[in-house]
């Protein structure tokens, strides 16, 4: 991957104060976004993805929240930041795309102005001018009669329609990254593949790099370049896509491949994950996977595992202490 | 937002702007503010309520009037009529009209044919309240232009009483009143120093000079003449110079702070009206004597009068009012003493007290007296279950025997007959064809009353005047309380331009030469 | 079905005492009210004068030792009267809100459960009742019948009537097409007790909040008819009958009015303490995100 | 839209049909007779049976009844018994200083509670919602009368700023609107209350909306977040709880009214009713019910205007 990092994300963790206690939803979190790559985070609802790209755009600020750790976008320190200095990154910089098409847009506002209003807030340029370019994005994603379409509401598109309303917002500022949650989750199949084949060609035409968050390892290797796993608040394994498929060392990720019903396997054994994610609150000190792993030793109990190589390429990490061996890759 | 704001906004300037409309500055306007909600019927032939009556006497004249400021017939004098004869009987008079008198708004001169269309209209029971003042009159004619002759059937207490600028008496322009009809109640044309100029319902009634008035056009170019019910607003408004004159409450506390006004003149204007309890006997336990008596034995009177206020109150004498001609004093009333009234209402086999039904209306001072009453009848084991209903109601009730006591607070001409033939001639009884206001049932005096009405004689007519009010007294048919006067407090701006004793309109008489600085 | 009725009384109870103690609005809210209350019951051994007794030398007197609020026009103990005054506030607007509740209730459910032109017939009238202010409707109907107690409380539970029917019927037709429902007609259980049983447990909450906050208006509502001249006879102490001789005296003797005036606030503010803090704990959307 | 407005106007037919039965009823059972009221307390008693032939009052009821419904088809609502004018021209006489005030009172509370109750539900469970909260109850909790005599001794009579009584006729703009500050500012308060307390829950839930976050992601400031994302939509509600409002605002001038002297349809009921003015009643309650009618047709264009969600078309 060419260049430094445009997003690099080091020990980060967010706590939120529950009955009087600070606790953490995430730990330890890292990882480096390189230019025009995508990345995909995969995990479980309520592994602290979504927390994730919040925390990078700082959007979790106020009482009852806390962030510690870095983020750094190109070199600037994000954790801390003064609001002032994040809403000119926000949507500018770094763009965000929401799961739920349905309420991630503002009813009484017709769509145009929702996306041409990025557009002024940032570039500052007169309301004309903002509605040419918001037209031209809208354009772009693919809306029908875009220009007779400019002041219609939201509750006047179907849902496949909004998410696209939604990524031409992203866009507007042809921001360097983009933070998709769960963009396609809320939409019927067929429209999925739709928007997962623009947000590629988006990407690779506007020159971003792109945080992808999904629960469905069949749409990472659509559209990611590298995966990062997370379980209950940490990333467990990371890796370049094809590697992870192909050689996933964290139980829990191997346990989450086997999970998924694949149709170009012959023999499928489909296999439930026993156990449940550990409540946010009773989140141990050691490895959080290990109540359900089958590898699970005493050491694990103890101390947390680093996310490291551990034997297998640099690009490839994990957190686990008893990782599957590396095994050499079939051409 | 900001679109929304600036549509209300600019409504708000809209609604503003619509009202507005320079005075002249050199106008002279006069602001009265009246303790009312509303006008009532400014037609004279049927204005009851002080409020109305005040504004009658602005606009009317009588064939004759009492002098401005004073309230009794020896001051009467000529107005629309400048002499009169009358035959020797008593029986037919003869006036002779001031010439060149004019209807307000060009209704033309004041003939002869008004006088007679007024005085039919005045004795028309369905177009006056004041008809049966004038049952004796046998035949009104117009002899010329500005001759008018009189008759009448039988021998009236006083002739020239019921023709001065007063209920009936005032003199009402007949192209007018025939053309307008129904709507003459809310536009009067008569031929009075001002004339109806217009009328804001809830706000007030303007009034103008009338320019063509036989005094010569009023200093005063305008009255506006403000309702505002709230005792306390209108002081305020008075003491910031919103209004000129205010109608005061008849009460000390009112009456010391207004006077310590600084420029401030307060008057306390007669006819008074009084106050007076009728008890009706046809309901038990009140055709007992003893239980009647207990009643009058129970009202402090004169700590009544000490408690309003003796500047604007003075204790009742008589059952006819104090200064009336034929009132006497001679009878005295029953004094306070609540432990006779005790001791009588167990000699009358009540030895707990008795309940009684009393409605009343809800008009300010005359439910105040009667929840006073209520309080120290209350000392003697009487306990009066109040009604307070709406003044229409209270009289509608208090006509059909629904109320054991009728607290009644009434000003008449003041001559004994009014009084007497109205609350204590059984053929007045309310409930009967002749209903008038005979609230008790009284019958005791029936023959001095009638007698008196026709007597000639002015000393034996005084006698069975005498007579009567002695007869009524002894059977408490009623028990009279106290006389409130009217009170005003005037801006020492305004210049009456004559001395002020009292108004039978009960408000401030406005003549050409009152003015306001 | 049929259970205990103590042990349901005693559940109903502890469901109570736990709503009560919900939050300290409730709690404070609670606690004025029932002073007020307090005051109400025990008020001829709290009042110093008899509130009827005169004394015409001692009118408008200022607050004294004597008479601790000072005195009214008629020479009346004002501390006293408004010591009674609760009395007939309490006693008016707790009666109107509880015919208003039991008769809307039922209203609400049968013209629900009924449906068909007693729905509708319920449900104009309802609209009709509704678009009225409760003020305009009680000045009108005690204008009509005369003002005593009975007229005033009637009035006022007219115009509250709506708003418990309203909150009765919605559940109600959301419940009628139940199976369960059905089955128990099926089953030749009366259906109208059916539904009562199954309704009233569902919307108990709101119609305690609706109570409380109605009590608060009637309260007020009461006061404005007296202040307007339509209270409950003389010479019986009402808070808005002495607000109104306070009004008219109110250029020498200011504390005639204020007086009853906080009387009011006191009482209604406690009450709408309450049936806020109600609607906090009740409100299962605000819970959550608490 | 013109079409919807139509519609709902034709379906408070039967709503208006019902109140002038209602109407007509209680008016004929109220004690006390208008003749009376007409004629004066000295009246005799042929006078009174000659005026209710004229009034038709000696007629059966039924027919003084489709008598009162066709000439009410006519925009003919009689005579005041009192005044004797025409009861149209009476309440024409006095409406636009009633709509003065509710426009005003209107202006005033959500001027006033909207920024409020914003403003408590930005800083949620802190020292301004706590401030609001409990400004809002003792604001709901005081009779208006009261508030009003409050505002006119401290501001008429100690301060003198404003006039004791509103003036009549020919004033100035500035005139009027200095009448109308205490009036508008009493009903105002009580308005801004409850405004105040609707605007913070709705905007507590609409601050919790996905597409608030959504707005901040774009990297608009806060106060525009607030402003054109949150308050827009939070305002809906409010625009339904204002119109149910209306209604009591009408209710409470008539309090208003008494205290600070001013003309409107509240005191020219309280007087009508107070007088047994059948006409003058009948009238009012007709208007009533047409204005309260009127006032959910508008608060209901109103919500389509500020909901696009169910703007008609």
């Amino acid at each position: 991957m060419p260049g430094d990092p445009v997003l690099s994300v080091q020990g980060l963790s967010v706590q939120f104060r529950i009955g009087g206690a600070w606790r953490a939803a995430t730990r330890g979190i890292d990882f480096d976004l390189a230019p025009n790559e995508t990345l995909a985070l995969v995990g479980e609802s309520g592994c602290g993805k979504s927390i994730t790209c919040a925390s990078i755009l700082g959007l979790l600020g106020g009482e009852g929240a806390r962030v510690e750790g870095s983020i750094r976008y190109r070199g600037r320190e994000i954790v801390g930041m003064p609001e002032s200095e994040l809403e000119k990154i926000r949507g500018k910089e770094i763009a965000m795309i929401f799961q739920e098409p349905m309420t991630a847009l503002n009813p009484v506002m017709p769509v145009g102005e929702q996306i041409a209003e990025a557009i002024s807030v940032h570039l500052g340029c007169s309301r004309a001018e903002a509605k040419t370019r918001a037209l031209g994005f809208m354009e772009r994603v693919r809306i029908p009669a875009a220009p007779e379409r400019y002041r219609d509401y939201p509750h006047q598109f179907s849902g496949g329609m909004r998410q696209r309303i939604v990524i031409a917002m992203a866009m507007a500022c042809q921001p360097r990254i983009l933070l998709a949650d769960e963009p396609t989750t809320a939409l019927d199949v067929t429209i999925q593949a739709q928007i997962l084949a623009e947000l590629r060609d988006l990407c690779a035409n506007l020159e971003m790099s792109m945080v992808f968050i999904t629960h469905s390892l069949g749409v990472v290797a659509a559209i990611a370049d590298r995966v990062a796993v997370m379980y209950a608040g940490e990333i467990v394994e990371i890796a370049p896509v094809a590697e992870l498929f192909a050689a996933p060392r964290h139980p829990y990720t191997q346990a989450l491949l086997q999970a998924i019903p694949r149709v170009d396997r012959e023999t499928v054994t489909l296999r439930a994950i026993p156990g449940q994610v550990p409540a946010i609150a009773e989140f141990g000190s050691g490895c959080r996977f290990a109540p359900r792993c089958p590898r699970a030793s005493e050491a694990c109990q103890a101390v947390p595992p680093e996310l490291a190589a551990r034997g297998g390429p640099e690009g490839h990490r994990v957190a686990c202490l008893a990782p599957a061996p590396v095994r050499e890759r079939a051409s | 937002m900001s679109f929304r704001t600036t549509v209300f906004a600019t409504a708000c300037l809209a609604a503003a702007f619509t009202q507005a409309q320079p005075a002249t500055a050199a106008e002279k306007v006069l602001r009265v503010g009246m303790a009312t909600g509303d006008i009532g019927k400014i037609d004279p032939h049927l204005a009851a309520g002080t409020q109305d009556k005040v504004v009658v006497g602005w606009l009317f004249n009588g064939l004759v009037r009492v002098k401005p400021g004073e309230a009794t017939p020896k001051f009467i004098e000529p107005d629309l009529a400048e002499s009169w004869t009358s035959s020797p009987d008593g029986l037919s008079w003869t006036f002779h009209l001031r010439h060149g008198v004019q209807c307000h708004q060009g209704y033309g001169e004041f003939t002869a044919e008004d006088v007679v269309y007024s005085l039919q209209r005045a004795a028309d029971p369905n177009r006056s309240a004041y008809s049966s003042d004038y049952k004796a009159i046998k035949a009104i004619t117009a002899i010329d232009k500005y001759t008018v002759q009189i008759d009448y059937s039988e021998h009236v207490p006083s002739v020239l009483g019921f023709l001065i600028n007063f209920q009936g008496g005032n003199m009402v322009c007949k192209a007018a009143a025939e053309k307008m009809g129904a709507d003459f109640t809310k536009h009067p044309i008569g031929t009075g120093p001002f004339q109806f100029k217009e009328y804001a319902p809830q706000q007030e009634l303007v009034l103008e000079a009338n320019p063509a008035y036989y005094e010569g056009r009023p200093k005063i170019d305008r009255i506006e003449y403000r309702f505002i019910p709230a005792t306390a607003a209108r002081d305020l408004a008075f003491e910031k110079g919103e209004i000129d004159i205010d109608y005061g409450q008849t009460d000390k506390t009112w009456y010391s702070r207004i006077t310590k006004l600084p420029h401030t003149k307060v008057v306390a204007v007669e006819p008074t009206e009084l106050y007076t309890v009728h008890i009706n006997e046809s309901h038990p336990p009140l055709d007992n004597l003893k239980v009647r008596q207990a009643i009058a034995y129970a009202v402090p009177r004169d700590a009544l009068v000490k408690y309003r206020g003796e500047e604007v109150t003075r204790a009742a004498k008589s059952v006819v009012p104090v200064g009336y001609l034929g009132e006497t004093d001679a009878t005295p009333l029953f004094p306070y003493d609540p432990a006779k009234a005790k001791a009588l209402l167990k000699e009358a086999g009540y030895p707990n007290g008795i309940k009684l039904k009393v409605v009343q209306t809800s008009l300010g001072t005359m439910r105040d007296t009667m929840e006073v009453l209520q309080g120290q009848l209350r000392k003697v084991g009487i306990d009066l279950d109040l009604q307070i209903v709406e003044h229409a109601t209270f009289h509608a009730q208090i006509r059909k025997d629904m109320s054991d006591l009728v607290l009644y607070a009434a000003a008449r001409y003041p001559i004994a007959d009014t009084y007497l033939s109205q609350f204590y001639d059984s053929a007045a009884t309310v409930g009967t064809p002749g209903a008038v206001a005979n609230f008790s049932h009284c019958n005791v005096a029936d023959a001095e009353i009638r007698a008196a009405r026709t007597e000639t004689d002015p000393q034996k007519q005084l006698a069975l005047w005498a007579t009567a009010q002695k007869k009524i007294i002894e059977n408490v048919c009623s028990v009279p309380v106290y006389e409130l006067f009217n009170v005003w407090a005037i801006s020492d701006r305004v210049k009456l331009g004559y001395e002020l004793h009292g108004a039978l309109s009960q408000g401030i008489p406005i003549i050409p030469a009152t003015t306001i600085e | 079905m049929p259970r205990p009725a103590g042990s349901a009384a005693g559940r109903l109870a502890r469901k109570l005492w736990r709503i009560a103690t919900a939050n300290i609005t409730i709690e404070a809210g609670i606690v004025l009210f029932l002073l007020v209350v307090a005051v109400a019951v025990f008020a001829p051994l709290i009042a110093t004068h008899d509130p009827l007794d005169q004394d015409l030398f001692e009118r408008l007197g200022t607050p004294s030792t004597e008479h601790w609020l000072g005195t009214d026009s008629f020479g009346r103990d004002i501390f006293s009267r408004i010591v009674f005054g609760a009395r007939i506030s309490l006693v008016i607007g707790l009666s109107a809100v509880l015919t208003a509740m039991v008769v809307g209730s039922f209203l609400g459910v049968l013209s629900g459960y009924l449906g068909g032109w007693v729905d509708q017939l319920v449900g104009q009238a309802t609209n009709i009742l509704l678009a009225f202010p409760s003020l305009i409707l009680g000045l009108m109907v005690v204008a009509f019948l005369g003002p005593s107690m009975i007229n005033l409380i009637a009035a006022i539970a007219l115009a509250t009537v709506p708003q418990f029917v309203r909150v009765a019927r919605a559940p109600t037709v959301a419940l009628r097409d139940r199976d369960y429902i059905q089955a128990c007609r099926a089953l030749g259980f009366s259906p109208l007790r059916t539904m009562l049983r199954h309704v009233l447990p569902n919307i108990w909450p709101e119609i305690l909040v609706m109570a409380t906050l109605w009590l608060a208006t009637a309260i007020r509502v009461e006061a404005s008819l007296a202040f307007i001249g339509l209270g409950v006879k003389p010479p019986t102490p009402t808070w808005g009958g002495m607000i109104r001789e306070g009004f008219e005296n109110i250029l020498t003797s200011l504390w005639l009015a204020i007086f009853p005036s906080l009387a009011i606030l006191v009482v209604v503010f406690a009450l709408n303490l309450i049936g806020d803090g109600l609607r906090d704990a009740l409100d299962p959307r605000l819970r959550k995100d608490e | 839209m013109a079409r919807y407005a139509i519609l709902k106007l034709i379906y408070s037919v039967p709503t208006l049909l019902a109140v002038l039965t209602l109407v007509f009823v209680l008016t004929r059972v109220i004690p006390g007779d208008p003749a009376l009221m007409i004629l004066g307390d000295q009246a005799s008693p042929q006078a009174i049976a000659a005026l209710h032939v004229q009034l038709g009052l000696d007629r059966p009821v039924w027919m003084q009844y489709l008598h009162f419904l066709a000439n009410v088809a006519h925009g003919d609502f009689g005579k005041s018994l009192v005044t004797g004018q025409s009861v149209v021209d009476l309440a024409a006489s006095v409406l636009p200083s009633t709509l003065e005030l509710t426009i005003a009172s209107l202006v005033v509370g959500t001027v006033i509670g909207v920024p409020l109750g914003a403003w408590a539900a930005i800083h949620r469970n802190s020292m301004p919602d706590a401030l609001v909260r409990a400004g809002s109850l003792l604001g709901l909790s005081l009779p208006a009368f009261v508030f009003g005599i409050l505002l006119l001794i401290v501001f008429s009579v100690q301060l003198g700023w404003f006039p004791v009584i509103s003036p009549t006729g020919r004033v100035s703009a500035l005139e009027n609107l200095r009448a109308l500050a205490l009036p508008a500012l009493t009903l105002g308060i009580l308005m801004a209350a409850y405004i105040a307390r609707v605007t913070r829950s709705s905007m507590l839930q609409i601050l919790g909306e996905d597409f608030i976050r959504t707005a901040r992601a774009k990297g608009v400031p806060w106060r525009m977040v607030i402003r054109r994302h949150a308050l827009r939509n939070a305002i809906i509600p409010v625009v339904t709880v204002v119109g149910l409002y209306l209604g009591v605002l009408i209710g409470n001038s008539v309090l208003t009214e008494m205290v600070f002297n001013r003309p409107g349809l509240g005191k020219l009921i309280v007087g009508a009713l107070t007088q047994r003015d059948y006409p003058v009643l009948q009238g009012l309650m007709v208007l009533y019910t047409l204005l309260i009618i009127i006032a959910n047709l508008l608060t209901d264009l109103a919500y389509g205007i500020f909901n696009p969600t169910v703007r008609l078309r």
